[in-house]
C-alpha cells in the first residue's frame, strides 16, 4: 500500500514542540460555573435560539437550530438553567462579543433523550447526513465549517477520494494525536462512516511523521479498505490544498474546491465526532484541546464546550505571568485573544500561553526573497506587502492575494519581521468591502436614475393637474404639522429625561 | 519658388487632414461612463453637482478637479488620478471631509410622517407614506445625508454602517455631525 | 504591553504567525561584514595599508552622512543606523577605490551613494541602484583621474608607498608627494587594455609583472578569498547558489568562446574571473537582495545579464572594469524583469 | 551586415535617445504612469521611428538638396512627422488592423513629439543612407522602447517607496533618469568608429 507522495512548495521546519503536552493522556475537564455557548461556532449564518432565559435544559438538548443550509444547530454541553441569552465575548480577533447562550450547570450533567443508530450502513447515506447535520458537527479542524455542507457536496458528484487529515502540522497542538492514541476506533470507524455517507472511492488517513504512537494505534485497527500515509513534518502540510497535493499530486486549481476534483477532506477530530454523533447519539457537544505553552501543566484536555477558556488554563496549573500572552490556536495561525473570559468552541483546538511572542521592531523589506522560498502557495509575498502597504488593490489581484491561505510561513522567516499576513489579511478584508461598496453604488446608480425618471414623469403631470389644484387647505396642513413638532419636541424632552434617568442608575 | 509651392501644397493636405480629425465625442462619453464608475454614487451633492454623473461629467470636461468628492475619500482621488493620469491630491475640505460609511437611521417614535425625506432621498431608500412613520431601506441608503436638514422634527441621525449587513450602535466618537 | 492597553483603552491585536524564525537584517549585515574581512585583509597585505584606510574612511563617513539623513528623514536613528547594511555599502564602495583615492574623493561617493542613491528612494529596502555602484561610478564619472592610478601589486617590481607617503597621498592629494609616478600604475585590466589597443598580443601581456601565476598579480589571491568568503556565506544560507553561479558562469562561457575565437586579443576564462571585481561582484555585489530582482527566474536573469554587460563593457568599451555600470544597468531593469517573471501561483491554470 | 549592427547598438544604447540624447525624455516622462500606455507608445515609436528617418533621407535627397533648399529642413521634417502621423492615424487600419488599433491614439501625439523629429535630425547629421536610416530608426525606437519600459516599471516601484515628500513624483523620476543614464556611460567607448 504504498502511495506517492508529492512534497507541496515552499514550507518550513518548525521546532514542534509536541512533546510538552502529547505524552499525557488527556483529562477530563470538571464542569465549570457557567457554560458560554455563541450562537455562531462555524462559518456560515449563526444558530437561532430555541430557548429563554430560565429553561431548564438537559445535556445534549437542542437549543439552537441552523438557520439555512450553511449553518449547524447548537445543542446543550450539559444540563442547567439558562440564565442569559446576550452578547458575551467570544474567540474573535478583534475582540467583539456576539451573542451566547449561557447555561448554569447544575451538576448531574443528565442527558437528554439520546437516539443511537449502532448500525450506520443501515442508513441511506443522505439520511446519515441528515443525522450528521443534527448533532452540529462543524469542522473541528480550525475553519469550522459545517461538516454536512461538505458531506452534501459530496453526493452531488462522484467522490474519488476521503481524506480523514491528521496532520497535526502547527507546533504545540496535539489534541488529535491524543484523540488517535486514545480512540483511534471512533477515527477509522468515524472515516468508514464518512465514505459510506459520500460512498468514496478510496480513504486516505494521513499523519505527520512525528506521531509514531497514533501510527501505531491505526495501524493495529485498519483494514485494508484505508490507507494510513505518514508524511514527512513540515509546515502547513495540514493545509487543505498542500495535503492534497502531497496525496495526490493534483493541485487545486485556484479558486476551485477539492470536490470539484473527486476529493473531499475532514478532520480526524470531525470524524471521531461524527462516529460518536451517529452510533451513541451524542451531538457535538465536548472536543479535545490542548493546554501548552508556559503552564505548569501542559496537556490535553476533554472539555465541554462552552466552557470558559480560562477554566480549561486552571486545570492545567495556569498562572498569570506579566508579559505573557495568550493565544487560541497554534503559533503560527492561531489568534491573539486580550483575556481568557471567552469560552472553548467547536473550532478551538488548543490554548496557548507564551511570552516569546513576536515582539522585535518592524524594519523596511530588503527583498531578500526568503518569504518566496517558503510560500506553500507559490505567491511573491514581498510584491504583495508593497501593493498592500501603497493600498493598491488592482495589482495585489493580480499577484493572487485571494489564494494566500495565511498559514504565516513568510512572517516567519522575514529578517525584516513584518507582520506580513497582518498587511495581507486587511487588504483582503478591504477588497472585499470594496467590491460590496461597489455593487451598492451601482445599485443605488440605478435607483437614482430610475427616481429621476420618475420625478421627470411626475413633473409632467403634475404640470397638468396643476390647474385644478386648490390650496385651501393649505392652512390647515400647517397648523397640523406646527403641532405635531411641537408633541414631538415634548416627547423628546421626555425620552432624554428617561435616558439620563437610566444613566444615572447605571 | 517651387521648393516654396511644394511646402504650400503639403500645408493645405496637413490642414485638411487636421481639420478632419477633431477629437471625437464618444470617445468622452465613454470616458464619463468609466469615470462615473469609480463615484460612489452616494448622489450626496457634496461635490456641488447635483449627483455623481455630472461631477463624471465635470471631471471629463475639466471643469471640476478630482478632489470634491468626500464619501469617495483618498480612495476614489486615487483612482480618478490614475484613470486620468494627474496626480493624487488631498480632498479639498471645502467639500467635507472623508467619514466611515453612514447611514440613515430614522428614529420611529418620533417621525412624524411628513414625507419631506422621502422627497429628499435621491435613491428612494426611505419608505413610509404620509401621516405614517417612515424608514429605512438600509441596504439602499446610500448615507448621502441629505434628508437629515429636511426633517422638521430631527428624527434622523446618521449611524456608522458596519460591514456584515449589521447596522451596530453607533459610536459617539465616530459619529459625524450632520 | 499591559499599559499600552489601559493607556489607549483599545484593543491591541498582535496578528499571528506569533513565532518567529532567529533571523534578522542586523544579523544578515554583520555575517556579510565575516565574510568580507579576509579579502580586506588579503587586499591590503597586497595594495598597502591604502585598502584599509580608504575602508576605514569610509564606514566613517558613511556612519555619519547615514546618521545626518536618518535625523532629516526623522526617522529612529539606533534602529537604523546600525542595522549594517550601511557598513556593507562602504566597505564595497571602499573595495572598488583605488587605494590611493583621495579623501574627498571617499567621500563625495559615499555622499553620493548614501544621500542620492539611498535615502532619496526611501533608505535600506527601497532603493533601485546598489548606493556602492552608484556612488562609485559617481566619481568615476566625475574623477576619473584619481581612479587610473593605482598601488602597485607587492612582488612587482617598484616600489610600494610606505604608510606616511599612501597617508599623505589620501589627505593632501597625489601631487604632495614627489615620486608619485612609481608609486603608482595602472590596473592589471585597465593595463591590459592599454597595451591591447597597442596592438600587442595576449602572450606578451602575460608576461608583465602585473600578472600573476594565473590571473591579476595580487588581484588573483585576493578573488580567491572573495571566493571564500562567498563559500561560506552560501553555507550560512544567506545568499543564493543560483546568482554567483550563473553569473561566473555566463562569464566564464563569453570569455571562453571568445578565448577560442582568438587568445590573441581575449584573456583567457579563468584570467578573467580572478581579475578585477568579479568575485567581489559574484557574492557580495549582485547579491544584495534589496536591487536585485525578487522572483527566481527574475534573479536568474539578473545575474546572467550583469554577467554578460560586465564582459562587454569590459573587453570593448573604454572602461577597464564593467562591474559596476553592469550593476547599475541591471538594477533599472529589475522592475522590469520582476512583472515579466512573476512565477505562477499554486492552483493557477495556465489561462484562468 | 556588422555595420547595421553597430548603427542598432550605437543608437539604442550608446546614443540612447532618453537619457543619453535627452531628446526623448519629456514624452518618456508623460508616458510611464501606465504599463499599457507606455507598451502603446513604444509600438507607435517602432512603427514610426524607421518611417520618419528614411522619409527625412529621402526628402533631402530627392527634393531639398537638388533644389537648394536646405533651410527648408527644419519645415519640411516638421511637416513630414505630421503627415506620416496622420497618414498612418487615418489609413493604417488598411495595412494592420491589431496594431492600428493599439498605435492609433498615440499617433496624433507622436505628430507633435521631440522624439520624432529628434531623431529624423539626427540622422540627417549622420548623413546617412536610406538603409542605415532604416536601421538607425530602428535603432532609436528599440532604445526609446526599452527605456521607457524600464522607467515604466521602474514608476510602479517608487510609487510605493518611502521616498521623502519633497522627492515623490517626477523628482526622484529624474533622479533615477539621471542614474540610469550613469550607467548608459559605461556604454561609451563601445562603438568608437
Amino acid at each position: 500500500m504504498t502511495r506517492e507522495l508529492h512534497p507541496f512548495p515552499g514550507g518550513l521546519q518548525i521546532p514542534p514542540h509536541k512533546e510538552l503536552s502529547n505524552a499525557k493522556k488527556s483529562l477530563i475537564t470538571p464542569l465549570p460555573d457557567s457554560i458560554i455557548l455563541p450562537l455562531q461556532q462555524h462559518i456560515g449564518t449563526p444558530a437561532v435560539p430555541l430557548v429563554k432565559s430560565g429553561d431548564k435544559v438537559l445535556k445534549g438538548q437542542l437549543i439552537a437550530r441552523a438557520n439555512g443550509y450553511v449553518s449547524v444547530p447548537l445543542h446543550a454541553s450539559t444540563s442547567g438553567k439558562i440564565i442569559d441569552i446576550g452578547n458575551y465575548t467570544v474567540p474573535d480577533p478583534l475582540g467583539l462579543k456576539a451573542p451566547c447562550i449561557v447555561i448554569e450547570p447544575d451538576g448531574d450533567d443528565v442527558w437528554f433523550e439520546i437516539k443511537p443508530t449502532h448500525d450506520y450502513t443501515s442508513i441511506e447515506p443522505q439520511a446519515l447526513q441528515d443525522v450528521i447535520r443534527e448533532a452540529g458537527i462543524a469542522g473541528l479542524g480550525g475553519a469550522g465549517f459545517p461538516a454536512h455542507v461538505k458531506l452534501r457536496e459530496g453526493t452531488e458528484s462522484a467522490v474519488d477520494t476521503l481524506i480523514i487529515n491528521a496532520v497535526e502540522c502547527e507546533p504545540f497542538i496535539s489534541c488529535d494525536d491524543r484523540l488517535i492514541r486514545e480512540k483511534p476506533g471512533y477515527v477509522i470507524n468515524g472515516a468508514r462512516m464518512i465514505r459510506h455517507a459520500i460512498q468514496a472511492k478510496h480513504c486516505v488517513i494521513a499523519l505527520e511523521a512525528d506521531m509514531p504512537e497514533a501510527y501505531a494505534a491505526l495501524k493495529e485497527l485498519i483494514d485494508d479498505d484505508i490507507e494510513l500515509i505518514q508524511l514527512p513534518a513540515k509546515y502547513p502540510q495540514g493545509g487543505e490544498r498542500q495535503l492534497i497535493l502531497a496525496l495526490t499530486g493534483k493541485e487545486v486549481p485556484s479558486g476551485g474546491l477539492p470536490i470539484h476534483m473527486g476529493i473531499v477532506m475532514h478532520n480526524a477530530a470531525t470524524a471521531a465526532a461524527a462516529f460518536r454523533a451517529v452510533t451513541r447519539g451524542e451531538p457535538l457537544i465536548s472536543r479535545y484541546i490542548t493546554v501548552s505553552g508556559e503552564v505548569n501543566d501542559p496537556r490535553n484536555l476533554q472539555v465541554l464546550l462552552g466552557t470558559p477558556v480560562k477554566h480549561c488554563a486552571d486545570q492545567c496549573g495556569y498562572e498569570e505571568k506579566e508579559g505573557q500572552v495568550i493565544i487560541l490556536g497554534g503559533p503560527m495561525m492561531g489568534m491573539f485573544v486580550n483575556n481568557m473570559h471567552m469560552p472553548v468552541i467547536k473550532t478551538t483546538n488548543c490554548v496557548l500561553v507564551t511570552s516569546t511572542y513576536n515582539q522585535s521592531p518592524e524594519m523596511p523589506c530588503i527583498r531578500c526573497g526568503q518569504c518566496v522560498d517558503v510560500c506553500p502557495a507559490e505567491l511573491l509575498p514581498q510584491q504583495l506587502y508593497w501593493h498592500a502597504h501603497a493600498k493598491n488593490y488592482d495589482r495585489l489581484r493580480k499577484y493572487h492575494l485571494f489564494d494566500c491561505i495565511e498559514c504565516g510561513c513568510c512572517s516567519y522567516v522575514c529578517p525584516s519581521n513584518i507582520q506580513l499576513v497582518q498587511y495581507y489579511r486587511k487588504a483582503k478584508r478591504q477588497i472585499t468591502q470594496d467590491e460590496r461598496t461597489r455593487l451598492s453604488a451601482d445599485h443605488a446608480r440605478e435607483r437614482f436614475m430610475s427616481r429621476n425618471q420618475r420625478l421627470a414623469r411626475e413633473e409632467q403631470s403634475h404640470h397638468n393637474d396643476l390647474l385644478a389644484e386648490s390650496d385651501i387647505d393649505e392652512k390647515d396642513k400647517q397648523a397640523f404639522i406646527q403641532a405635531a413638532v411641537e408633541r414631538t419636541r415634548t416627547k423628546r424632552a421626555q425620552l432624554s429625561n428617561h435616558e439620563n434617568a437610566n444613566d444615572d442608575e447605571k | 519658388m517651387t521648393g516654396i509651392l511644394i511646402l504650400l501644397a503639403l500645408t493645405v493636405v496637413i490642414s485638411v487632414m487636421l481639420y478632419n480629425s477633431r477629437s471625437a465625442t464618444p470617445e468622452q462619453e465613454k470616458l464619463v461612463d468609466t469615470v462615473d464608475a469609480l463615484l460612489p454614487q452616494t448622489q450626496c451633492g457634496k461635490c456641488g453637482y447635483p449627483g455623481c454623473k455630472p461631477y463624471a461629467e465635470a471631471i471629463v470636461s475639466n471643469r471640476a478637479d478630482i478632489n470634491q468628492c468626500p464619501p469617495g475619500g483618498r480612495n476614489t482621488i486615487r483612482q480618478l488620478a490614475n484613470l486620468l493620469g494627474r496626480e493624487i491630491k488631498d480632498l479639498n475640505p471645502a467639500h467635507g471631509k472623508a467619514g466611515p460609511k453612514m447611514i440613515a437611521f430614522i428614529d420611529e417614535d418620533i417621525c412624524i410622517g411628513c414625507v419631506k425625506c422621502i422627497q429628499a432621498c435621491p435613491v428612494d431608500a426611505i419608505v413610509g407614506a404620509p401621516k405614517q412613520m417612515h424608514t429605512v431601506i438600509t441596504q439602499a441608503c446610500t448615507g448621502c445625508e441629505l434628508c437629515v436638514a429636511p426633517c422638521p422634527v430631527d428624527c434622523i441621525s446618521m449611524l456608522v454602517f458596519v460591514q456584515g449587513g449589521r447596522r451596530v450602535k453607533l459610536d459617539p466618537v465616530m459619529r459625524t455631525s450632520p | 504591553m499591559k499599559m499600552l492597553m489601559m493607556m489607549r483603552n483599545e484593543t491591541v491585536i498582535i496578528s499571528s504567525p506569533h513565532m518567529h524564525a532567529a533571523t534578522s537584517i542586523n544579523r544578515v549585515m554583520t555575517q556579510v561584514v565575516y565574510a568580507l574581512i579576509p579579502g580586506i585583509l588579503l587586499s591590503a597585505w597586497f595594495f598597502g595599508a591604502g585598502v584599509l584606510i580608504q575602508c576605514l574612511l569610509a564606514v566613517f563617513f558613511v556612519l555619519g552622512v547615514e546618521a545626518l539623513m536618518l535625523y532629516l528623514r526623522e526617522k529612529p536613528l539606533r534602529l537604523f543606523l546600525f542595522d549594517g547594511s550601511a557598513v556593507v555599502t562602504a566597505l564595497l564602495f571602499a573595495l572598488c577605490l583605488s587605494p590611493y583615492t583621495p579623501v574627498w574623493v571617499n567621500f563625495t561617493g559615499i555622499c553620493f551613494a548614501i544621500i542620492v542613491a539611498k535615502h532619496l528612494y526611501g533608505g535600506i529596502g527601497h532603493n533601485m541602484f546598489n548606493p556602492a555602484m552608484a556612488g562609485y561610478v559617481f566619481i568615476l564619472l566625475c574623477f576619473p583621474v584619481y581612479q587610473t592610478s593605482w598601488s602597485l601589486p607587492s612582488g612587482a617590481d617598484e616600489l610600494q608607498a610606505t604608510l606616511l607617503q599612501t597617508l599623505s597621498i589620501i589627505f593632501t592629494g597625489p601631487s604632495s608627494i614627489e615620486n608619485f609616478d612609481i608609486l603608482s600604475g595602472a590596473t592589471t585590466l585597465a593595463w591590459t587594455k592599454s597595451q591591447l589597443s597597442g596592438m600587442f598580443m595576449i602572450t606578451e601581456i602575460r608576461n608583465s609583472p602585473l600578472f600573476g601565476s594565473f590571473a591579476g598579480k595580487g588581484t588573483e589571491w585576493i578573488a580567491v578569498a572573495w571566493l571564500f568568503g562567498g563559500i561560506w556565506l552560501l553555507a550560512q544560507r544567506i545568499i543564493k547558489w543560483q546568482m554567483p553561479v550563473y553569473f561566473i558562469g555566463t562569464i566564464f562561457l563569453f570569455s571562453l568562446l571568445f578565448y577560442w575565437y582568438d587568445s590573441d586579443i581575449y584573456l583567457a576564462p579563468v584570467a578573467t574571473l580572478f581579475t578585477g571585481g568579479i568575485m567581489l561582484a559574484a557574492f557580495f555585489i549582485i547579491t544584495d537582495p534589496v536591487t536585485a530582482s525578487t522572483t527566481p527566474r527574475g534573479r536568474i536573469i539578473y545575474v546572467t545579464g550583469i554577467g554578460l554587460l560586465v564582459y562587454v563593457i569590459r573587453t570593448w568599451s573604454a572602461y577597464p572594469d564593467g562591474v559596476a555600470f553592469a550593476v547599475l544597468l541591471m538594477n533599472a531593469a529589475v522592475p522590469l524583469i520582476d512583472n515579466y517573471t512573476r512565477p505562477r501561483v499554486f492552483g493557477e491554470m495556465k489561462h484562468g | 551586415m556588422s555595420e547595421f549592427i553597430l548603427i542598432i547598438f550605437s543608437a539604442a544604447l550608446v546614443n540612447n535617445i532618453i537619457v543619453l540624447g535627452i531628446i526623448g525624455t519629456d514624452p518618456a516622462l508623460a508616458f510611464m504612469r501606465r504599463m499599457d500606455v507606455a507598451t502603446g507608445l513604444c509600438l507607435t515609436m517602432l512603427v514610426l521611428l524607421p518611417l520618419v528617418s528614411v522619409s527625412g533621407c529621402l526628402l533631402d535627397y530627392w527634393l531639398l538638396v537638388p533644389l537648394q533648399l536646405e533651410y527648408f529642413q527644419l519645415l519640411v521634417f516638421v511637416s513630414t512627422v505630421i503627415l506620416i502621423a496622420l497618414l498612418l492615424k487615418h489609413h493604417g487600419h488598411r495595412i494592420n488592423k491589431k496594431l492600428d488599433a493599439r498605435i492609433n491614439v498615440f499617433l496624433p501625439l507622436a505628430g507633435i513629439n521631440t522624439t520624432v523629429l529628434g531623431t529624423m535630425l539626427l540622422n540627417q547629421e549622420l548623413s546617412n543612407t536610406f538603409l542605415k536610416s532604416l536601421v538607425f530608426g530602428m535603432g532609436s525606437a528599440l532604445g526609446f522602447s526599452f527605456v521607457l519600459l524600464l522607467m515604466t516599471a521602474a514608476f510602479e516601484r517608487l510609487e510605493v517607496a518611502d521616498v521623502p515628500v519633497p522627492f515623490r513624483g517626477l523628482p526622484i523620476v529624474l533622479i533615477t533618469l539621471a542614474l540610469i543614464s550613469m550607467a548608459f556611460m559605461g556604454f561609451s567607448g563601445l562603438i568608437n568608429q
